[in-house]
């Protein structure tokens, strides 16, 4: 419909690609107008030109590997002892905590296995294949959790055992281990935090 | 000896269980020496992990092979027996606490299992559930298990006692109570359950209770609650000391007033010597607070405090106000509003941004923006602007809903038969609030085609401006009870109507018509007199003034307030009939219990010509009956008739029970006389003639007056059907009750009602046929308003809003409808509010 | 003007300042006390740093009927110099701003309003 | 019903009525139905006085339990009776204190309480002590009326439905707490001399932390028996020292005979225990899970009565089970296997015969009153 | 033999991953959705379920379906943050809230002032900001920087359209603070010049001449071509005498004007 009434019922959303930046106001000796930017453009070292035209990306498939592991398989002491894993404890890029690890799943797994193993944390189970551990962390009741009974009858909050999920995510190179209060919701770092950090000095002893 | 050094130590057979988890368990490591009986213990400590089903050593060379079977993992968890928790929610908890499928078995996962289901019946008060679990072995080192639920039953609430109490009895008390002692209702309403927050809160009304009357000390003492020993049953004892009823003595004020006094005086719920009432301290404190506020204190704070002297027994009352900062408004702003413009939104704000902060203007806003009927939800939060502590924000938040309409109505109406159409009308037409409509309508009466297009915000101050284009071509003839003439009719006119005050409404219109007549088959007398004098085209300039006023308190279905609209619309000279017409409606609604709400309703109108224009055209008459109007009468039908075309009959005599008199021969028996007519005409009470069956052609008795001239009368063609009148006098009392059985009332709404009304006309057409001499006045009309010839009628009456419009149904009696009213006992109609 | 009788609303921009406010303000008061006595600055002065503006209208069917601008000054240091402008004659008490409201209809206190 | 190994049904059921009968029977009021319920008649040589919860008094002759007189109060009786001297005590729902005149029942005095009483009133020549449901314990003059002295005790969140009775026994008053506590106070002084726990609230819900001694004590030369929810059944010196405790969780006081402490534990099982030295003697499962009231001792032998309205006799010697009687009207009266079956028995015959009220023991026999309000003399033959 | 048979062909994490690319790639991502979703929930932890999870945000976004490719892209950035393709769920997360920013009608209808709710367009600039900040070596970062360009000027022209309406409404002192905000904090947009010339007019009406005068010289000495100034004059819109026209103006729907 653009020949009949031009671009009159353009599509506003794809104005950006023709609009082109005004300068900036300044006082009468120069100075900038403005206070401050309510809607600041980060900096970038490198300005990209603008687009001429838009398509929508699509992700970069995935490089399958087919040396999968079989299902049961055969371990040996020596070659368990041999690697160094240099535990770190980051921030990830939403900001939650993960302890990153380098080396080969397979051996960061066992690592890590062992280390829980020596440390205070109460594993109750693990399942290598799905890369998880399933911790049981006791923490004081939130008091929406706190029974129907337990409130009713005002005793103050329990200590509640409670159980987590310690996730270890393969990542480019290493692992990374994250914590999850369920298989779609990553724990608080409060509780976080103190897991990974036991679990980093384990493994550095 | 067998001992040998070891050299490397492997593993086989590890599925789920990590190989680190096993090296670090071991106490031997590669070079150690190892013998039989030591490697005995080692195996005994590995099977103490707890992990493995079964482990078998072997010796290759130096090497040392553990063969290890671990523990089967749970493929699969059924539960049989629970109804009161589904089985998600409970094998939910049982994942939390490590049991599911796919997890490894372990031996104490059974006790584990049956301790964490018990404890989720036990949180819903079942303190007695039982369980009990089998294992069933799968091959491939699985299981299943199996675990059958006996829930048992719930702790109700088996006596509540309140000691202590003299002013009020247990059973006044407890009425106060959410929690009520198992009783007939409780399988519904499970107020026999026990829980601590609804105590506390029922604990709260009990102590309101006696604050709202007077008993400023009362205190709860205690409070037990105690399980019978076979812990099907709760007993509860609330012990307290009631005190003595405490009157008002003086009332004060303090603190920064801002106000004169008796602006705050003005909302005193309580008066010196009333007994004490904390609800009624509190209603008065919010009074203020509210008049502060529209003051543009909207922080302020007033708090009732109670001095009392027990020896008096008598309290004395201060108001403290503390005003805090005057507010003003930063911004005003909308969210929500995807398709809406800003500024429909924000021309409904009577808080400007920058003016001092009323609470009034700002929850007026929120009203007026639910009264375009635009939005589902309205919310509006006041927040305070950090930095500044006399700024705040009004944020608004919608929720647009769908307000236009795309529809083809195909429906029947009581009066205007089958109605075919097509409509789209936007009430916010691309958001701009501007509404449009293009309607087709098509039935077996009224073709008609209509645009508008309403601009309510014309100027910025809400005169609104609106056109309106029709074309109607109108086949009366198809109307049963209407006479039979045919208007074609097409114009335009534009209309203003702005507000004078928050609810009332003036608006004027000026617009152009012409209407042309065609006359039907069978035409009533009024018809025929009136387009010989008048002709059949007419232009017609009108002017119309309407001052409408509303006080529902909503759009729909109003149970309270009061509407009225007089309209005066005004055929100007110059146009071919100069007529004026005077309307008066008002619905008063006021609620009367709970959902029920009672309605009376008039409706008045009078219309004339004036200069040359002697009578007000026919065509222009006001109708009455049928749905709207006084239900129980065929639509339009009741009023004046028109005196129909007729022919002139000679007339038989008749005996005094109204049969026809025959010549009779000697023995008595009539004659037979071959040239006597097979229908013979004598008069009913209108005196119009009424054809009798002569079949066997007896000779009859001819009717003769004084002179010896045959008696005539007008023998009409069709029966006479209503023209209406010039005046108009409808009202009905209507009871609104809640339509039983059904929980969502919101779009039904069922009445019993009772219509009185007609109309009128001030001057009827008088006949003057020489042929017909005995008519000398017109038999189906009679001038002049007169009360008695009120038609009424009762009945029930249901509207119900449904997608498609509204439909109604009523059932109706007609309480005094007279010979040859046409009465409706069952009217239904769509697309109509009654 | 053109509608007989349209309801016009009150157009009411700016900050309510009062005698006893004026009376208040005293030199040496910090920007933090002036603002406490007098409330902050509805109308935002993009020039002027050293000058806060509390200006007032009221505007009444299409006239501005009420209006005033108090100027007030402070040194480079912040601290409080003087004031300039006056307020109208009449005892200017925010009780006046009541009969600004449009007069409504009493609401009929019977009646819910949804 | 509880999932512990079930009794074979059959050999309850064949045990015959051998010498137990009713003497006579009488009907007065609706009794308490399936409320709960601890009031209990007390007799003077031959004259039975009896409470109904719908608020009369009745006077029964013992021997052959016609009506002497009855009095109606305009409230529910919640706890009684307890006869001193000529005066009968007890208390209303709205937790008022009576005493009425043992001849006709005329009113003598009311006093307020703080609560509603459940537990029927002490007595010594001077004074009447209460322990009401708030945790109090109140002393009243006997003659007056007037208050003597109160003493409050820390009440759990939640309790069991039910208090002990004050016993009187010296200069002290002993009973069981809410709490787990039994405690000694001053007759004169109302102050606590001593006080024993015999049970500790732990687990993680206020159900699994009930710990009442509801019993009331039973003193015998310087020793003082008592148990508690969840807790021990213990023998306490009169100055305060636990001779000796066992594990014995039960809701009712114990009976004492021929060497032994005999208890009804809460899931209805019955122990023995040695006097002196505590030690379980025997324990009878047969009656698991009937609800059964205080095993009292008769003669050498042992009654009990259950929900069903049977009434037990048990030996001493090792607690087998010797005679049931049915105290039904009609006696058709058939047994079930388990609780839900007895439950849907009862309301199938819409009264609920059940016994709740604790026995009396009279020389001319055993007085029962049932949870369907009748009044029966019981004699167990030699 | 078992009590369950096993599922019936139970396919590798490989051969579903194989397919459902290939259905992307053909760009019949219905399928590619169904064997995605099937994916992830069968193997639900690992490389296979993460990539699927990716993919499955740009299937959604090419069936226009916006809203699940939001959640889709939110739930993959909580749960996947050291993921290499980390920056593309960021972009995506922008790009569905910057669409559903432009409601039918004012993607059409409205003209170059943005007239309705603008929370989702600062939401959208939020967005586009993080990915910047965050991966500013990522592919999309060129059309995130100009489409945030074009979020500046919307919101400043939603600014200005708002001060409009207060001047029409003579609320003076609402439009100026309004017409401030967009000089004093939206640098660089269009809308400054309109936002000067709304000054000078409050101002004027506020007789405030000294203000009034200041904010004309920033505008001549900006903006000297801006259509109020005619060679140096300028020309007052006459949006504060909006309505307050006469009689005659309105019986001829405006004509003699």
């Amino acid at each position: 419909c653009s020949t009949i009434f031009g671009d009159r019922f353009r599509d506003r959303a794809d104005d950006y690609l023709t609009g082109k930046p005004g300068e900036e106001a300044t006082t009468l000796d120069g100075q900038p107008l403005a206070s401050r930017d309510a809607l600041p453009i980060p900096e970038l070292d490198v300005i990209p030109a603008a687009p001429g035209n838009f398509e929508l990306p699509v992700p970069q498939a995935l490089v399958i590997s087919d040396n999968d592991d079989p299902a049961e398989h055969t371990a040996s002491l020596n070659e368990y002892r041999s690697l160094d894993l240099n535990p770190r404890i980051e921030k990830d890029g939403s900001g939650s905590q993960i302890l990153r690890l380098d080396g080969n799943f397979a051996y960061a797994w066992a690592a890590v296995t062992e280390a829980i193993t020596a440390s205070d944390l109460k594993m109750t189970d693990l399942n290598r294949s799905v890369g998880t551990f399933y911790l049981e962390i006791s923490r004081r009741q939130l008091d929406s959790e706190r029974s129907w009974w337990a409130r009713l009858w005002d005793s103050e909050p329990e200590v509640i055992a409670s159980n987590y999920l310690l996730k270890m995510n393969r990542a480019r190179n290493g692992v990374y281990l994250s914590l999850l209060e369920d298989i779609d919701k990553l724990a608080a770092d409060d509780y976080a935090l103190p897991v990974l950090n036991t679990i980093k000095q384990q493994l550095e002893r | 000896d067998d001992s040998f050094v070891i050299e490397d130590i492997r593993l086989e057979g590890l599925q789920r269980v990590s190989a680190g988890t096993v090296f670090e368990r071991l106490p031997i490591n590669a070079g150690d020496r190892i013998d039989g009986n030591r490697l005995a213990d080692v195996s005994r400590r590995l099977f103490a992990t707890g992990f493995f089903n079964d482990i078998k050593v072997y010796r290759d060379g130096q090497v040392l092979i553990f063969q290890l079977v671990e523990l089967p993992t749970i493929t699969q968890i059924e539960l049989e027996g629970n109804s009161a928790i589904p089985d998600d929610v409970l094998l939910d908890n049982l994942k939390l606490a490590g049991l599911a499928e796919g997890m490894v078995f372990k031996r104490s996962t059974l006790e584990r299992i049956a301790l964490e289901l018990e404890r989720q019946y036990v949180m819903q008060g079942r303190y007695d559930a039982h369980i009990e679990t089998v294992v069933e072995a799968l091959p491939r080192n699985r299981v299943a298990l199996k675990i059958n639920v006996e829930e048992g039953n719930v702790a109700a609430i088996a006596h509540i006692n309140i000691v202590g109490n003299q002013a009020f009895s247990d059973d006044e008390l407890l009425k106060q109570f959410s929690l009520q002692e198992s009783n007939f209702w409780s399988w519904y309403a499970g107020d026999n359950k026990y829980s601590r927050e609804k105590l506390a809160a029922d604990q709260e009304a009990l102590r309101s209770y006696y604050y709202d009357r007077g008993y400023l000390r009362f205190n709860i003492e205690s409070t037990q609650v105690a399980l019978a020993p076979e812990k099907d049953g709760v007993y509860i004892t609330v012990n307290v000391t009631e005190g003595d009823v405490y009157k008002v003595r003086d009332i004060r004020l303090a603190g920064n007033l801002v106000l004169d006094e008796d602006e705050f005086k003005r909302f005193y719920n309580i008066q010196p010597g009333d007994v004490f009432s904390r609800s009624k301290v509190l209603s008065s404190s919010e009074g203020m607070i509210r008049r502060l506020g529209n003051d543009g204190y909207t922080f302020a704070k007033v708090d009732g405090s109670p001095k009392p002297d027990d020896e008096t027994l008598e309290v004395d009352l201060t108001f403290f106000v503390e005003p805090g900062r005057r507010t003003y408004v930063r911004s005003v702003n909308f969210s929500g509003n995807d398709s809406t413009m800003d500024e429909v939104l924000r021309r409904e704000m009577l808080q400007m941004e920058g003016g001092w902060a009323s609470t009034e203007k700002i929850e007026a806003g929120k009203n007026r923006l639910n009264q375009l009927g635009f939005f589902k939800t309205v919310t509006v939060e006041t927040p305070a602007v950090s930095g500044a502590d006399d700024l705040i924000d009004v944020d608004y938040n919608v929720e647009e809903q769908m307000n236009g309409s795309l529809n083809f109505n195909i429906g029947y109406a009581g009066g205007s038969g089958m109605i075919l159409g097509a409509s789209v009308s936007q009430n916010n037409f691309l958001g701009s609030g501007n509404r449009m409509s293009m309607s087709v309508q098509k039935n077996k009466t009224v073709q008609s085609y209509n645009f508008s297009f309403l601009d309510p915000y014309y100027t910025i101050d809400g005169v609104s401006r609106g056109f309106n284009l029709f074309y109607r071509e109108t086949d009366y003839n198809s109307l049963s009870s209407v006479s039979d003439y045919q208007t074609n009719a097409k114009g335009a006119s534009v209309t203003f109507g702005y507000p004078i005050t928050r609810r009332q409404r003036l608006s004027m219109s000026a617009g152009f018509t012409n209407t042309h007549m065609f006359e039907g088959s069978t035409v009533p007398a009024e018809i025929l007199e009136f387009l010989d004098t008048e002709g059949d085209d007419f232009d017609e300039y009108t002017l119309g003034l309407n001052w409408r006023y509303n006080g529902l308190n909503r759009g729909m279905f109003p149970t309270a307030g009061i509407e009225q609209k007089l309209s005066v619309d005004l055929g100007v000279p110059g146009s071919d009939l100069t007529t004026y017409k005077l309307g008066y409606t008002a619905n008063y609604y006021f609620p009367l219990f709970e959902d029920w709400s009672f309605r009376v309703r008039t409706e008045l109108g009078y219309a004339n010509g004036y200069g040359d224009q002697k009578q007000l055209p026919f065509f222009k008459n006001f109708r009455s009956g049928g749905l709207g109007s006084v239900r129980g009468y065929t639509s339009n039908s009741l009023g004046p008739r028109g005196l129909p075309e007729y022919t002139v009959v000679p007339v038989v005599q008749t005996d005094s029970d109204g049969n026809v008199l025959y010549e009779t021969d000697e023995l008595g028996k009539p004659v037979v006389d071959s040239s006597a007519p097979t229908v013979v005409y004598k008069t009913d009470e209108d005196g119009a003639a009424v054809a009798v069956s002569n079949s066997s052609q007896y000779k009859p008795i001819y009717d003769t007056d004084a002179d010896g001239s045959a008696v005539t009368a007008p023998a009409y063609y069709e029966t006479a059907r209503s023209l209406g009148g010039n005046m108009l006098a409808e009202a009905s009392l209507e009871l609104i009750f809640p339509f039983p059985f059904v929980e969502d009332r919101s779009s039904l709404r069922s009445v019993l009602f009772f219509d009185a009304g007609n109309t009128f006309t001030d001057s009827c057409y008088t006949p003057n046929d020489a042929d017909v001499p005995s008519l000398t006045s017109h038999p189906y009309c009679t001038e002049g308003l007169d009360l008695s010839d009120l038609r009424l009628s009762t009945g029930v009456g249901l509207t119900w809003i449904t997608a498609i419009g509204p439909l109604t149904f009523v059932y109706s009696i007609p309480l005094n409808d007279q010979r040859g009213d046409r009465t409706e006992g069952f009217e239904f109609s769509l697309g109509q509010v009654f | 003007c053109v509608f007989p009788g349209v309801h016009k609303l009150n157009i009411q921009q700016g900050n309510i300042v009062t005698q006893d406010m004026l009376n208040q303000l005293h030199t040496g008061m910090t920007e933090h006390q002036v603002e406490f006595v007098m409330g902050t600055p509805v109308l935002k002065n993009p020039f002027e740093s050293q000058r806060w503006d509390y200006v007032y209208t009221l505007e009444e069917r299409d006239k501005i009927t009420k209006q005033y601008r108090i100027q007030v000054f402070f040194d480079d240091q912040g601290n409080y110099l003087n004031y300039t402008g006056t307020l109208p004659e009449a005892e200017f008490s925010e009780q006046s701003q009541l009969d600004s409201l449009p007069q409504e209809e009493p609401a009929i206190n019977t009646i819910p309003l949804e | 019903c509880s999932s512990q190994p079930q009794p074979p049904a059959e050999n309850i059921s064949s045990l015959g009525r051998s010498g137990l009968d009713i003497v006579w029977r009488n009907s007065i009021g609706d009794g308490p139905g399936s409320q709960y319920s601890r009031l209990q008649p007390v007799a003077n040589g031959n004259v039975l006085y009896v409470a109904d919860t719908s608020g009369s008094v009745w006077s029964l002759d013992l021997d052959s339990g016609r009506e002497r007189w009855h009095q109606t109060l305009d409230m529910p009786v919640s706890a009684g009776l307890t006869l001193a001297g000529d005066n009968l005590l007890l208390v209303t729902d709205d937790g008022v204190l009576h005493s009425i005149s043992a001849q006709q029942g005329e009113p003598v005095w009311q006093a307020q309480l703080s609560s509603e009483a459940v537990a029927a009133a002490g007595v010594d020549d001077s004074n009447v002590y209460v322990h009401t449901i708030d945790g109090r314990v109140s002393a009243f003059d006997l003659l007056s009326g007037e208050q003597r002295w109160s003493y409050e005790t820390a009440m759990p969140i939640l309790s069991v439905r039910g208090t002990a009775a004050p016993v009187v026994s010296g200069e002290l008053v002993i009973l069981g707490l809410a709490n787990g506590k039994v405690i000694a106070l001053d007759k004169r002084l109302g102050i606590p001399r001593w006080d024993v726990r015999l049970a500790t609230p732990e687990g993680r819900s206020e159900l699994e932390r009930l710990v009442d001694a509801d019993g009331t004590v039973v003193v015998d030369n310087k020793l003082i028996y008592a148990a508690s929810y969840h807790g021990k059944v213990a023998a306490i010196t009169i100055t305060g020292e636990t001779r000796w405790e066992e594990d014995g969780s039960s809701y009712t006081s114990p009976a004492l005979s021929l060497g032994n402490v005999y208890l009804t534990l809460d899931d209805s099982r019955i122990q023995a225990f040695d006097v002196y030295g505590g030690d379980p003697v025997w324990t009878q499962s047969g009656l698991q899970g009937r609800q059964l009231g205080a095993v009292e001792a008769y003669r050498n032998n042992l009654v009990v009565t259950d929900s069903e309205g049977f009434l037990y006799l048990l030996s001493q010697v090792d607690g087998t089970l010797l005679a049931r009687l049915s105290l039904v009207p009609n006696a058709l009266h058939v047994s079930y296997p388990n609780q839900s079956e007895a439950t849907r028995w009862r309301q199938l015959h819409g009264r609920d015969f059940g016994v709740r009220s604790p026995v009396l023991i009279t020389e001319k026999g055993i007085v029962v009153y049932t949870n369907a309000g009748d009044v029966m003399l019981v004699t167990v033959a030699e | 033999c078992s009590g369950n048979p096993d599922k019936p062909k139970e396919q590798t994490e490989q051969q579903l991953y194989k397919e459902a690319r290939t259905a992307l790639d053909k760009n019949s991502n219905v399928i590619a959705i169904e064997k995605l979703k099937a994916l992830e929930s069968q193997y639900p932890f690992g490389e296979y379920a993460e990539q699927a999870q990716l993919e499955l945000i740009y299937a959604y976004f090419k069936t226009s379906d916006l809203e699940t490719a939001l959640e889709a892209s939110e739930r993959f950035i909580r749960l996947h943050p050291l993921h290499e393709q980390i920056d593309y769920a960021y972009y995506i997360r922008a790009l569905t809230t910057y669409e559903m920013g432009f409601s039918m009608v004012e993607r059409r209808f409205s003209d170059d002032v943005a007239k309705r709710d603008p929370t989702p367009l600062r939401d959208a600039f939020q967005y586009f900001s993080e990915l910047l900040t965050r991966f500013p070596d990522s592919p999309y970062t060129a059309d995130s920087r100009a489409r945030m360009l074009y979020l500046r000027e919307r919101l400043a022209s939603y600014e200005i359209g708002v001060a409009r309406y207060y001047m029409k409404r003579h609320a003076f002192m609402a439009a100026a603070n309004r017409a401030n905000k967009v000089v004093s904090e939206y640098p660089g947009t269009a809308a400054v010049a309109d936002g000067l010339v709304m000054m000078t007019e409050a101002y004027q009406e506020l007789s405030m001449t000294a203000e009034a005068n200041d904010a004309l010289a920033l505008l001549k000495y900006n903006f000297p071509q801006h259509p109020q100034l005619r060679n140096g004059e300028f020309k007052n819109s006459g949006l504060a005498q909006t309505d307050r026209r006469s009689w005659l103006e309105i019986l001829s729907f405006g004509l003699s004007k």
